[in-house]
């Protein structure tokens, strides 16, 4: 018995001892990187810019509170020809080890999309360190200027961006879902496009009064790529119609036409909404059914009249699914004619559909998607009118 | 373990006789020769064998006088001073024996040969008596606080059982307070500790056997079980155990308990004890059986298992449902207390990635002045709690107050303001510490003593080295036994039915059975059905 | 490395061994000796860096018909 | 008899669970969903097929010779000279090479995903030393330690649920996509992995009611391709089938992608907490049944004196045994190891030895 003690000791003392800490990397070691943005230089190199967060002035409570809007992070940069050597020049200006564990965003410069995205997506699919779920976007521009502005809001502009993309404002990637995308034949990617833009102000601050204008990430719409290559842009109306068709997510607000006064609109939320592909092929003409169903809830009119009248919300429901299509059709339109790539999943839903004709069918897919012809229908439905039926500010007649 | 000690007790022994007994006949009294004495019937001599033998204890009082009808009668009385009760000795022995004695019958004169028999049936006015030839009997008799009258003739003693030492009166359970429930406590005294137990199981079935243990002390010790409830492979496992033990002193209950343990080099006690007599007597129903130990008042219970530690006597005074969230807290606490400094450990030094981003942040910044790595702080911090609870136990209680406060002030407070340690690290150990209060206090020493081993594992490992040690421990109590009983049991191996009472504590009404692996089989604690329910019919009130 | 390995072998050996004396299950010895040697031959080589011909080799011949099968 | 110990029932079913499952639910999804990809659930279900008929043959070889193991009836049905090399087989081929395989993985496991600084034999070392410790506990012990543990296994089921809301039911569509043949590929893995039931036949003789065998090797076999059905299609559900099949450990991968309300994410920790305890059992289930076989192979009185001999023996051929490196690692236990073992040792050598047996009329009639 005692012998078992004291080889249980043994053992304790050599895993203590002799292993040594080989994986240990102290908190106070490593550089917190929040967000990374990788550019296509001038001259054909790979520049790599992380923002690393300062830990001093993230201290909370008391103390943390004093040191008021101090910038928290630090954007740095690197040029190598892989990611990896990239990262080990930052190494020797980063005076701690680089941890990816908690990079919230991946920042694409627009060259670096254009050149093509798969020789930088595998470095982050492949190390354990970054997740899958880091947020990618494409920078109309340089990423390294994404990453060298700060948010008013948020401590970081990395952290900022992250939250612009859980809260869904525009078409949201994760870096799984990007993979996905490239994998497939059956459709194309689109990643959230951010610029750089000029934001409010800090009222009251003496400091940002002289100092130029505030910038900040703004999300824009979306960038467009054939295989791993930028191709083009959405704007943000087009994205939202990009969302519709590919079904998710559904909420966004529109305008119509108010029924009584044209000239005045009617805002409407949709609040939820479904999508259906249906593919019909014969062996030679290609088409699609999408059926959308929306639901949304009025939540402002310009016009006085009464709206709170059956015959009237069905007026306001046609026209919101006529202001769905327009905009399904415009994001189709651009995709189909312009730049001629299957951005929607169609390619998946036919492959659901014709798994053999499928096989023939998806090396071509593109061409053979930018000949099919899609009738989008749209049953709208407006639920909720808020809190009045009238309005509450318009006189008795 | 029997076998070093032996040679220790006959040293002692033979040395403590051979200064004192070097003048009696027959050389020197070993233990060995004061078995076979007896006594003789000349008052003299018996005086004389058993002044020899208690020489120098000044606490020993020898009274001789003589009998009221015959003055030719001598007596003798021999009591330890301050063991035996004065009143009963002067009221009920002297003076009835020197003085009151009635007379036998008119004109029969008292011959010194019919003077033990009339004394014991007519002279004494004691509820106990016993005769007696031995002179180790007398002996013993008189060191337990009984006292010895010899008479003058007769080769045969009789001891009076009039003891009357002073012991502490029953005060609140200081060990194991409790809100709810009897606030009783044992104290020291043995006769006491039986009758608190007795006055709760009113049953003849209550065996209560006594042996004396301990070579030097000759302690009382007491084996108390529910026949009938109690397995009797468990009884006669218990008394051969205690019966193996020789030793020279039996001071604390914790000695018997490291004597007849399954596995003495487990961290984890597997012999239970307890101070309250209410829990005790919960523990025999269940068909454990508690060994009394004079002078202590924690009375052993065995089997013991793992989760009684989980247990408070109040869970079963309190409403059930209560019970059971406050026993789920309770094992939370004990997850807690085992490993959250090796997790914070593990996690600050390996495991970034499981931290969400802003308590990431948040933990770095405040770990930016810090200048030890994280181990070594948790370790400094242990320590000092360590010391500091220690502290408190040990110093007189007005003062033990003022160094905790002094403690936690100086070493929260400064200690944060300082950058010496971040304050993460002083809400973990802190948290750690509060939460090994919450279940008992034996078992708590083992996880103590644990979380410094698997701080040291995930320290140099991590995670992986934290769930190996974890293993190990989890095997070890696997392997372990309480007097036969997997001491993990009923939860592994799963016992359904006394799963009643783990985790969750159900209503007494629906606690049929004692629990299968202790008590013998088959065992019906109360009738199905006693849900209480309303009554089909209201009665009419008022209102 | 190696020193490490070599008190670990004497470590088990201390362990095991003088029970299994005590108790004369020579047979227990002699198959406790037998497996620990092997387990000798397997790691010291490996420890100072000699490759040793895998049985892995042998399965995958044997096997081959079918893992191309599988690809 | 040289166990002592006896378990009931359920136990050996939780027993059965943790030798299959731990590192089935770690490796077979990528096997299996590089083949199968979508229909890699139909993969499981012929493996289940395969896992349910390798049993019921594993059962009812135990139960024709009551309170025997492998080893020992093994030479009563063919002898003593070929039964020593069966057993030989079963020693070297199965338990030690499964056994060994096992650490490795998670050796790899642990460096890959967890802690890429540390040496990969430091997590060898350490997991043999813990489960040694349970070896030379006995049976008892393991199978306590397993019940303590398994219910971890229910953690797995929550970030199931938990990750419903990043699955998508459209990937796995279109259903038989590729036609049968990746589908008959993709099930060796998973039917090599539910064969390992035959390490039941080392367990049958210690339990208190033996009659209930065919019960538990049904039942468990059913839970484990339950578990590995749903570790499979939380991948795919996750990944689609295009990225399920290039991940290397899929299972771990789509655990990480959940995050419930920005606070309960990062949970890849809790499941390397799951992995390695039934990592422990797993490698404990192996290890004990090549130490107990080995002492009867030798006839001994006690197996504990061959623990730690073993358990060197194990760790040393965990390095050179399944390749230097981790394709070689891969490629081996999916394409080479798999069937092999499928074929000759979960299928071939007891079907061999029930065909004998019968033909010879050798053993108690059993019951089924």
């Amino acid at each position: 018995m005692l012998k078992k003690i004291t080889v249980f000791i043994l053992l304790v003392l050599l895993t203590g001892f002799l292993v040594g800490c080989w994986s240990r990397e102290e908190i106070t070691q490593i550089a917190i990187i929040l967000g990374t943005g990788v550019d296509w230089t001038a001259d054909g190199r790979i520049r790599l810019t992380v923002q690393i967060a300062k830990p001093g002035s993230f201290a909370g409570g008391a103390e943390g509170g004093g040191k008021g809007r101090e910038p928290a992070s630090w954007a740095v940069s690197a040029e190598g020809k892989s990611i990896e050597e990239a990262e080990r020049y930052l190494a020797m200006r980063v005076p701690r080890d680089i941890y990816w564990g908690h990079c919230i965003t991946l920042v694409i410069g627009e060259e670096m999309a254009k050149k093509g995205t798969r020789i930088v997506t595998s470095f982050f699919l492949r190390d354990r360190e970054p997740r899958e779920t880091m947020w990618v976007m494409v920078a109309k521009g340089e990423a390294k200027d994404v990453l060298e502005t700060h948010s008013n809001l948020e401590k970081t502009s990395a952290q900022a961006a992250g939250l612009l993309e859980r809260m869904k404002t525009g078409y949201s990637v994760q870096l799984r879902e990007f993979a996905e995308m490239l994998a497939s034949k059956g459709v194309q990617p689109v990643v959230t496009r951010v610029e750089v833009k000029e934001a409010g102000v800090t009222p009251g601050s003496e400091q940002e009064k002289k100092s130029p204008a505030h910038k900040q990430v703004e999300i824009t719409g979306v960038g467009v790529f054939k295989e791993d290559k930028l191709i083009g842009w959405l704007d943000a109306e087009k994205t939202r119609g990009l969302m519709w068709l590919k079904g998710e997510p559904m909420e966004g607000v529109i305008t119509v036409p108010s029924p009584g006064e044209p000239d005045k609109e009617v805002s409407i939320l949709i609040r939820r909404g479904k999508t259906k592909i249906v593919p019909k092929y014969d062996g030679k003409s290609l088409r699609f059914d999408v059926k959308i169903d929306m639901e949304g809830d009025m939540v402002e009119q310009q016009s006085l009249e009464d709206l709170a009248k059956p015959e009237k919300i069905k007026f306001l429901e046609s026209g919101m699914a006529e202001e769905i299509k327009r905009r399904c059709n415009l994001a189709l339109k651009k995709a189909q004619k312009e730049y001629a790539v299957d951005i929607f999943g169609f390619g998946n839903a036919f492959h659901r559909k014709y798994k053999k004709e499928w096989r023939e069918l998806k090396d071509r897919w593109d061409d053979v998607f930018r000949q099919a012809e899609v009738n989008i229908t749209v049953a709208a439905r407006v639920r909720v009118i808020g809190l009045s039926t009238k309005r509450a500010d318009v006189p008795e007649k | 373990m029997i076998g070093f000690r032996k040679p220790i007790r006959a040293k002692t022994l033979g040395r403590g006789s051979q200064k004192s007994q070097g003048n009696i006949e027959g050389g020197a009294l070993s233990s060995v020769s004061l078995k076979n004495l007896v006594l003789s019937p000349d008052l003299e001599t018996n005086l004389r064998q058993i002044k020899t033998i208690l020489d120098r204890c000044s606490d020993v009082v020898y009274r001789e006088f003589v009998f009221a009808q015959n003055e030719e009668i001598r007596l003798a009385l021999i009591y330890t001073d301050g063991l035996a009760d004065k009143v009963q000795v002067s009221d009920q022995i002297m003076k009835a024996l020197a003085l009151e004695v009635a007379m036998a019958a008119p004109g029969q004169e008292i011959t010194k040969a019919r003077a033990l028999e009339f004394i014991k049936q007519r002279g004494l006015c004691i509820h106990q008596i016993k005769e007696t030839n031995k002179v180790e009997d007398i002996i013993d008799a008189i060191l337990s606080g009984d006292t010895v009258l010899l008479v003058d003739g007769h080769a045969t003693a009789i001891i009076n059982g009039a003891r009357g030492f002073e012991t502490r009166s029953i005060s609140d359970p200081e060990a194991e307070p409790t809100v709810r429930g009897s606030r009783e406590s044992f104290i020291e005294s043995l006769r006491v500790n039986t009758s608190l137990i007795r006055r709760k199981i009113k049953s003849p079935n209550l065996k209560i056997e006594s042996m004396k243990l301990g070579e030097v002390t000759a302690t009382d010790v007491a084996i108390a079980y529910i026949e009938g409830i109690a397995n009797d492979k468990l009884v006669a496992e218990v008394k051969n155990r205690l019966g193996r033990i020789k030793v020279d002193a039996i001071l604390e209950s914790g000695y018997l308990e490291e004597l007849i343990e399954d596995n003495p080099f487990s961290p984890f006690p597997t012999v239970n004890h307890t101070e309250k007599p209410d829990r005790v007597a919960a523990m025999l129903l269940e068909g454990r059986v508690a060994i009394v130990v004079d002078g202590t008042p924690f009375v052993l219970t065995v089997p013991n298992l793992f989760i009684e530690y989980l247990q408070a006597p109040e869970d079963y005074y309190e409403r059930f449902i209560f019970a059971t969230a406050v026993r789920v807290i309770r094992f939370l606490s004990m997850i807690i207390s085992l490993v959250l400094p090796s997790l914070y450990i593990a996690v600050v030094s390996f495991h970034h990635e499981i931290f969400p981003t802003t308590l990431l942040l948040n933990v770095a910044a405040q770990r930016e002045a810090v200048p030890f790595p994280v181990f070594i702080e948790v370790m400094i911090m242990e320590m000092t709690f360590e010391i500091l609870r220690e502290a408190g136990i040990r110093l007189p209680r007005p003062i033990g107050q003022a160094v905790s406060i002094v403690g936690a002030l100086v070493i929260g407070e400064a200690a944060v303001r300082a950058g010496l340690v971040a304050a993460a690290t002083v809400i973990v150990v802190a948290f750690t510490g509060i939460a090994s209060f919450t279940f008992a206090y034996s078992a708590s020493i083992a996880f103590r003593l644990l979380r410094f081993t698997l701080m040291v594992l995930s320290a140099t490992l991590g995670l992986f080295g934290l769930v190996s040690g974890l293993a190990i421990i989890a095997i070890h109590l696997c392997t372990l036994r309480s007097f036969g009983v997997p001491y993990l049991s009923p939860l592994v191996p799963t016992i359904g039915a006394d799963l009643k009472d783990v985790i969750l504590r159900a209503p007494w009404w629906a606690m049929f059975s004692r629990p299968r692996l202790i008590a013998r089989q088959e065992q019906i604690r109360l009738e199905q059905g006693l849900k209480p329910s309303p009554p089909e019919t209201r009665p009419k009130g008022k209102g | 490395m190696i020193v490490l390995l070599i008190l670990l072998f004497a470590g088990i050996i201390l362990f095991e061994v003088p029970g299994l004396v005590k108790k004369k299950m020579w047979r227990e010895l002699a198959a406790f000796l037998a497996y620990l040697l092997i387990g000798m031959a397997l790691s010291i080589p490996q420890v100072l860096g000699v490759k040793l011909p895998n049985p892995t080799k042998a399965i995958e011949a044997l096997i081959k018909p079918i893992s191309e099968l599988l690809k | 008899m040289l166990e002592q110990g006896k378990i009931d029932s359920k136990q050996a079913i939780m027993l059965m669970l943790s030798t299959i499952l731990p590192t089935a639910i770690l490796t077979v999804p990528a096997v299996t969903a590089k083949s199968a990809r979508q229909d890699s659930w139909m993969s499981i279900m012929i493996a289940t097929t395969v896992g349910l008929l390798i049993a019921r043959l594993v059962v009812v070889l135990g139960l024709r010779f009551p309170g025997k193991t492998l080893f020992e009836y093994a030479e009563e049905i063919l002898g003593k000279v070929p039964g020593k090399i069966v057993g030989l087989l079963y020693i070297w081929l199965f338990f030690l090479y499964i056994g060994s395989g096992v650490i490795r993985e998670y050796g790899v496991f642990m460096v890959t995903a967890i802690m890429p600084d540390t040496p990969i034999i430091v997590f060898h070392i350490v997991g043999v030393a813990v489960v040694a410790y349970m070896v030379r506990n006995g049976l008892e012990v393991l199978s306590r330690f397993n019940q303590l543990t398994i219910p971890t296994t229910g953690l797995l089921a929550i970030v199931f649920i938990l990750s419903t809301k990043d699955m998508k039911l459209a990937r796995l569509l279109p259903v038989f996509d590729a036609g049968p043949l990746p589908i008959v590929k993709g099930s060796v893995a998973p039917a090599m992995w539910l064969g390992e039931i035959v390490t039941f036949a080392m367990i049958i003789p210690y339990l208190i009611r033996p009659r209930e065998a065919h019960r538990v090797a049904t039942l468990s076999i059913l839970l484990c391709s339950f578990f590995l059905t749903m570790s499979i299609l939380e991948a795919l559900l996750i990944f689609g089938p295009n990225v399920t099949g290039h991940w290397i450990f899929p299972a771990f991968n789509a655990v990480r992608v959940v995050s419930i309300a920005n606070f309960l994410e990062r949970l890849e920790s809790v499941i390397m907490v799951i992995f390695m305890l039934g990592g422990f059992v797993k490698l404990g289930v192996f290890y004990y049944a090549a130490v107990l076989g080995s002492a009867q192979w030798l006839g001994l009185k006690d197996y504990r004196p061959l623990v730690l001999p073993v358990g060197v023996i194990l760790v040393a051929l965990s390095i050179p045994l399944w390749g230097e490196n981790i394709v070689e690692v891969l490629h081996f236990i999916g394409q080479v190891y798999a069937p092999f073992a499928l074929i000759v040792l979960e299928v071939g050598i007891p079907l061999l030895l029930l065909i004998v047996s019968l033909t010879k009329g050798k053993g108690g009639e059993s019951d089924a």
